[in-house]
């Protein structure tokens, strides 16, 4: 087989991308049964634990109560955008999954070296920006297209707050790419891994990194930000005329945006697949190394998750002039602080 | 191949720029150029530029069309009515200035068509990367670069301004004759 | 840092004034506290002091040493095309001469300043003029180039102006500083045009070689000497050039006709005429012409002109002088006049005799005036010698070194004044410049003699009427009071210079003198002492015969140009008269040879026995002339010292009022009638108001094309793009016609 | 390949599908959209030139066009509401007239 044809490389692409689609969809899945079960624990009951042992069947259950559920489109909708506006939101949560490298470089038999990523190119953190940037108008046109006075306040609402979070959002990535000098994924998790993988860019970059974690959560319309959707205000925000399969596709693209964040945060800033340590046990390259390296990975990106499920039982809502008010004038000079700070370092040759 | 994609590009952007123009919902308008954006994006992206691709979706698709759909959303616009032609005489010349357009374009087009220089696509160049772009903009073209943020600054201070309400004009307006009468007292003094 | 201050010495020399300037006017104006502004004022003038005489006496880079200039380029000015000015610093013989007496005369000046204007409200303001004025007046100075030099010149002028306006409530002041600024400009017009053709005629305005610029002085230096002809002065080359920068020069260093400011200006401090108005400014218009020696020495005609504007200047002001009845006054006039020696003695191809007197003349003029201030401050701010007299009693310092001034500035021997008088009289005399016909020289002589007569004559009338005679300001006040502007003066000067201090005396009668305190008088010691053997560095060969070496001579005479002599001049005529019959263009090569060997000749010439007999006859007849002077000044003035002179004299030949009727009131009702009521209200205004009017009927027509409705717009735009497109597509088919 | 006359083609057609856009359309907004979209017209031949002659000048163009697009959207819209404000409409004809 061989394996520099370019139709065999895009078709083990596309297994890949499958592949990972359907692991995002079971993590997905199970984040939002953690999440029941962790709020549960936390408010001092016991959440879902009937279907299956200990309940891990439950998102099976749910699943198909969506997809048997009536479908109520409201009449004064624009149909068009009613219908697009969930596929919006879920394509664009999904289209920056290829770019993340999940493990290290590995030595397989009978294909020889591969990097553990499904699309590595030159401008991935760019992708990742503008991929998510697309991401609002699912939300915006949902709230507009749904004539709801409800929907549209939330809409109205959520793209006012990713705008502005958008902002220091990118600010703070900065930092990071002031540091490494590249926007290639791969190449920043690899410059993070020396200090036997301890070189993570969360050190140099803390104010980078709370900023980050700050306005992710602002992006992705979780609590404490949670205002487009504030059920005491708005019912449900944006997506209060949705119901079946489309309101369950807004609720993926909101936990697969979750996921998505915390993968980023976690590659950027918290050494991604590198495992403190782990170089002198295995050798890099071999299969275990490669192999302790992705649970690695994915023990950050659920300790992200758990996080956000942590803040969520915890946290009250902000007011939204509060929230308008924290993003313009406290972390967006934050961010750019930071981002002078960071270039002077650099500048001066400290980082 | 890469015809196929740059044909299926075309044809998006096309269509889009044309329901764009025909909607008369600007709503919809607005989601058709969002379209023409993704399209062109994709266009720069066969024409190895994937910096500028980047930067197109987070520019005009990310930042300067959520603006837009924002303010329609916000003015809660209605479709345009449909009013009489007001120049009904003047089609004509429309038309001819039109022909004249398209035998220009064509011909340009043409002329570029059979030029000697005419040189093949550079797929694999790094032209398009972030580094060279980046080099170019920071050292060669530093200067209109300065100018740009300048400009960005401008319009950050003019969109305030516009777009401040009339009411604290009008304390503005309160306070300066505050200060004026404080002004005109001291100097009494 | 040693390093540091090595390489960077002549910018210290002249920021450290800058700095203490802005000091003075930042800090100093809040702490309103005269130690602190007098110590910083002086302290930065002691800097570069100090580092003007480590400059200038560096073992074997100084200044005064070496044979090269120490340069300094701190960053390059303008470039544009082919012009470049640096600003650089370079600091040679010459200008490390005046470097050296700016700055110490300058510092002397400071500390006597601190005592002269203690308990004025504008001490700050004073003291951060003053050290501005060090700075402008090194950058003069020290400039590598003519337009840097001119940056300093126009400063100093500028200070000038400030400073000679300091009374703010004295209308005499203002007009003062008023007529000195606008009378400079004229002089200033023609510097800047002179900088301009040197510019054109040696694409350079650079002092020195440097390794991308070469030097516009050697450039001229190897150019042909023009003919001595009247036609050369508007003939756009070197003559007009050496002209134009002395009608710089004849303002600056106030010469005929340009010379009226300097009289008026005595309205500032004293502190103010003593540093700025006899020591260092105006004396830049010497140090310019000798800068510029190189271009004078190709400019016969030119030369000639300086030496008789000279000349003149020296006998007129001198008997002025003789008739003015203001100390300052008397003081001015003479300033004048011996600038007027000066240029005499450039004019007559003495360049180094030139620079010698300006170095004495800084002494001990500054000295006179500085005594002059002990003066005026012991009789609280009166400066009319007629209510004077008797002063010697009361304060011994001032008149004892007021002695030592005067019988330099009247050319006693061992004084300073006398050797370097003494030479500009002796080179009229003897001088060999092509420049100066031989009948000319004798007549130029004359009047220097007769100038240095009447020197002794009016000097001596200061001092009698000063410090001998019967006491006459016990009863000036009462009788005075119809002598209006002294009486205006006095009563403002004193309230505003002297504040409460001066008040009091006012109200207790008659003012009694008394000495200076010690900031004043130290100063006037040490100034005294240069007067006196200040001139032993410049002791002529013939005088000394060569036991003392003549220091002066042997230091400058190689970096100024040497004046051709009538014989020279007629070599080059005739080679230069050979090549144009050759056609060829070697002319400008075969100079610097004929330059070599008359140097030789100069130098032989200089010592020859007959030549050292009539130069020391000459100096017994100068010695005489003084003694002569100072007998008839003695016997006529200790006797009446308030002899009536001649009021042609006292009224300075009424050239002020001659000037103001035929220039100022001409260009005055020129302007409001001409100008103003005609030509600006008619022909501008109307212009304008035509043109308004215009334009509104043009928009009441073009608003037709403003709907008011965009997309007119949009498509009015869309066809001019049709227009353009339209444009490069025919090139287009132009093109592929072609091919 | 693609050669470089498509690319200038499929610029000229969505500058003049612009052009004809800010002519016809009445509604400030949509006016707005469509001199973006005129601007982006331009864009694709700078890419294009600058990808064919590799030299990366018409890309940076391009980024400061969209600087300029990114600042006039500002303004623009800012423009738009203060006249929403002001007349309640978003009809261009209706604001013909400066005073009032």
């Amino acid at each position: 087989m061989d394996l520099s044809n370019p139709y065999i490389q895009a078709a083990l692409q596309f297994l890949a991308i499958f592949i990972t689609f359907n692991v995002v969809l079971m993590i997905v899945a199970y984040t939002v049964l953690a999440e029941r079960r962790i709020l549960g624990f936390i408010q001092g009951r016991l959440g879902p634990n009937r279907v299956g042992p200990g309940g891990v069947l439950q998102p099976f259950a749910d699943l198909l109560k969506f997809i048997f559920k009536e479908e109520i489109v409201p009449d004064k909708s624009t149909r068009f955008v009613y219908f697009l506006a969930p596929i919006i939101a879920v394509t664009s949560a999904m289209m920056t999954l290829i770019v993340y490298p999940f493990g290290p470089r590995v030595t397989l038999p009978y294909f020889g070296q591969v990097e553990l990523v499904i699309a590595r190119f030159d401008i991935a953190l760019l992708y990742v920006l503008a991929v998510t940037s697309i991401g609002v108008y699912g939300i915006a046109l949902a709230g507009w297209a749904s004539n709801s006075k409800y929907s549209l306040m939330g809409g109205l609402r959520s793209s006012a707050q990713m705008i502005s979070y958008e902002l220091s959002l990118g600010l703070s990535l900065v930092g990071v790419i002031l540091m490494s000098g590249t926007l290639d994924l791969y190449e920043i998790v690899e410059q993070q891994s020396g200090w036997y993988g301890f070189k993570w860019n969360i050190f140099p970059q803390f104010i980078g990194f709370v900023v980050y974690l700050t306005s992710a959560i602002a992006e992705t319309n979780r609590v404490p930000f949670d205002l487009p959707e504030a059920e005491t205000e708005l019912v449900a925000g944006f997506h209060t005329e949705y119901s079946a399969l489309k309101f369950a596709l807004f609720f993926m693209a909101e936990y697969i945006n979750m996921f998505t964040v915390s993968v980023l945060a976690t590659t950027l800033f918290l050494g991604g697949w590198n495992v403190p340590g782990l170089a002198l046990l295995f050798a890099p390259g071999s299969i275990p190394f490669a192999v302790f390296s992705v649970i690695g990975f994915f023990v950050k990106v659920f300790f992200f998750l758990f996080l956000y499920i942590w803040l969520r039982g915890t946290l009250p809502r902000f007011r939204f002039d509060q929230l308008m008010a924290f993003g313009w004038k406290f972390l967006l000079p934050v961010a750019l602080l930071n981002v002078v700070l960071t270039a002077t370092l650099v500048w001066l040759g400290v980082l | 191949m890469t015809i196929l994609i740059f044909l299926l590009l075309a044809a998006l952007t096309i269509g889009c720029a044309v329901a764009m123009v025909a909607q008369r919902n600007p709503l919809y308008s607005a989601i058709a150029l969002i379209g023409v954006f993704l399209g062109m994006a994709g266009i720069y992206v066969t024409l190895a530029a994937p910096f500028i691709a980047a930067i197109q979706v987070i520019v005009y698709a990310g930042a300067i069309m959520v603006l837009v759909v924002f303010v329609i959303m916000l003015l809660n616009v209605e479709e345009e009515v449909r009013r009489p032609i007001r120049l009904r005489r003047l089609v004509p010349l429309g038309v001819l200035l039109a022909a004249i357009f398209f035998a220009e374009a064509a011909f340009i087009i043409y002329f570029v068509e059979t030029s000697a220089y005419n040189p093949p696509p550079a797929t694999q160049s790094n032209v398009g990367l972030t580094a060279s772009v980046g080099t170019g903009l920071f050292t060669k073209y530093l200067l209109p670069f300065e100018i740009t943020s300048l400009l960005i600054l401008m319009a950050i201070v003019g969109a305030i301004t516009l777009a401040r309400r009339v009411s604290t004009l009008e304390g503005g307006r309160t306070r300066l004759r505050a200060t004026e009468e404080t002004r005109s007292q001291t100097s009494a003094d | 840092m040693t390093e540091f201050i090595h390489q960077h010495v002549l910018s210290i020399i002249i920021f450290a004034p800058l700095v203490g300037a802005a000091i003075n006017w930042l800090i100093g104006r809040r702490l309103r506290s005269e130690a602190f502004i007098g110590t910083v004022a002086c302290t930065a003038v002691g800097i570069s002091t100090v580092f003007a005489f480590i400059a200038a006496f560096r073992p074997e880079t100084g200044a005064l040493r070496a044979e090269a200039p120490i340069l300094e380029h701190l960053w390059t000015w303008i470039e544009v095309g082919t012009f470049r000015a640096d600003f650089a610093l370079a600091m040679d013989r010459l200008s490390g001469i005046y470097a050296l007496f700016i700055t110490g005369v300058g510092l002397l000046i400071h500390i006597f300043a601190t005592g002269y204007m203690h308990g004025d409200g504008g001490f700050y303001r004073f003291f951060s003029y003053m050290n501005l004025f060090m700075f402008m007046m090194l950058v003069l100075v020290l400039g590598d180039n003519l337009l840097l030099m001119f940056v300093g010149w126009e400063g100093v002028g500028l200070c000038s102006y400030l400073l000679i306006g300091y009374y703010l409530d004295r209308d005499e002041a203002r007009v003062a500083a008023k007529k000195a600024f606008v009378v400079n400009r004229v002089g200033d017009w023609g510097v800047i045009l002179g900088v301009m053709l040197i510019f054109f005629l040696t694409g350079s305005i650079s002092f020195f070689d440097k390794p991308d610029l070469p030097s516009a002085l050697r450039i001229i230096g190897e150019m042909p000497i023009e003919p001595f002809a009247w036609s050369a002065l508007f003939a756009g080359g070197i003559t007009s050039a050496a002209i134009l920068l002395f009608i710089g020069a004849t303002g600056k260093s106030a010469q005929i006709p340009l010379y009226v400011w300097l009289p008026d200006a005595m309205a500032g401090p004293t502190p103010v005429s003593a540093l700025i108005h006899a020591a260092t400014m105006v004396t830049a218009g010497v140090y310019m012409i000798v800068r510029c020696s190189p271009i004078y020495a190709h400019a016969p005609t030119a030369m000639f002109i300086v030496a008789v504007i000279g000349a003149v200047t020296a006998l007129f002001a001198a008997t002025i002088g003789l008739a003015q009845n203001d100390i300052k006054k008397v003081l001015a006039y003479s300033t004048i006049s011996q600038i007027g020696y000066m240029m005499l003695a450039c004019g007559v191809g003495a360049f180094v005799a030139a620079i010698f007197h300006v170095m004495t003349h800084a002494f001990f003029k500054a000295l006179l005036f500085l005594g002059s201030g002990s003066v005026i401050h012991a009789m609280h701010h009166e400066q009319d010698m007629r209510r004077m007299g008797g002063l010697r009693k009361y304060m011994p310092i001032t008149f004892a070194t007021m002695i030592t001034g005067w019988l330099a500035i009247c050319g006693i021997p061992i004084f300073a004044g006398f050797f370097s008088k003494d030479e500009i009289l002796w080179k009229t005399w003897s001088t060999e410049a092509f420049a100066i016909p031989h009948g000319a020289s004798r007549a130029l002589w004359t009047i220097g003699a007769i100038t240095a007569l009447l020197t002794a004559v009016y000097m001596t009338r200061l001092m009698v009427m000063t410090f001998w005679g019967e006491e006459r300001f016990r009863e000036a006040h009462a009788h005075d009071a119809e002598a209006k502007p002294h009486a205006a003066v006095h009563a403002s000067a004193g309230s505003h210079a002297h504040g409460e201090h001066a008040g009091a005396h006012h109200h207790h009668g008659p003012v009694t003198p008394h000495e200076s305190p010690p900031v004043m008088t130290i100063p006037l010691v040490v100034l005294a002492v240069l007067s006196t053997f200040g001139g032993l560095v410049g002791v002529p060969y013939a005088l000394s015969g060569g036991a003392i070496p003549n220091y002066f001579e042997k230091t400058l005479e190689p970096i100024v140009a040497h004046a051709p002599t009538h014989e020279e001049a007629a070599n080059i005529e005739k080679r230069i008269a050979q090549t144009v019959a050759r056609r060829g263009a070697e002319a400008p090569a075969a100079q610097p040879a004929a330059h070599e060997t008359k140097h030789e000749t100069a130098e032989h010439a200089a010592h020859s026995p007959e030549e050292v007999r009539s130069e020391r006859i000459f100096s017994a007849i100068s010695v005489a002339i003084a003694l002569v002077g100072i007998g008839i000044g003695w016997s006529v003035f200790s006797k009446r010292p308030l002899l009536q002179m001649p009021r042609l004299l006292e009224n300075k030949y009424y050239v002020d009022e001659i000037y103001d009727a035929v220039i100022v009131k001409p260009i005055v009702v020129g302007s409001r009638e001409g100008l103003w009521k005609m030509f600006d209200v008619g022909v501008i205004d109307g212009t304008l108001h035509a043109i308004a009017d215009g334009v509104a009927q043009l928009g009441s027509l073009a608003r037709r094309l403003q709907p008011g409705f965009v997309r007119t717009y949009a498509a009015i735009i869309l066809v001019g793009a049709l227009i353009l497109i339209g444009y490069f597509a025919y090139y287009g088919v132009l093109l592929l016609i072609r091919q | 390949m693609v050669p470089l006359s498509w690319y200038l083609a499929l610029s000229a057609v969505l500058f003049t599908i612009g052009a004809a856009g800010v002519i016809i359309k009445r509604n400030a907004i949509a006016m707005f959209m469509c001199i973006e979209l005129m601007l982006n017209a331009t864009n694709i031949t700078f890419v294009a030139f600058s990808s064919f002659f590799r030299d990366v000048t018409g890309q940076l163009f391009v980024f400061i066009v969209m600087t300029v697009a990114a600042a006039e959207a500002a303004v623009g819209l800012g423009i738009i509401i203060a006249i929403f404000r002001n007349r309640l409409s978003l009809d261009v004809d209706d604001a013909s007239v400066l005073r009032d």
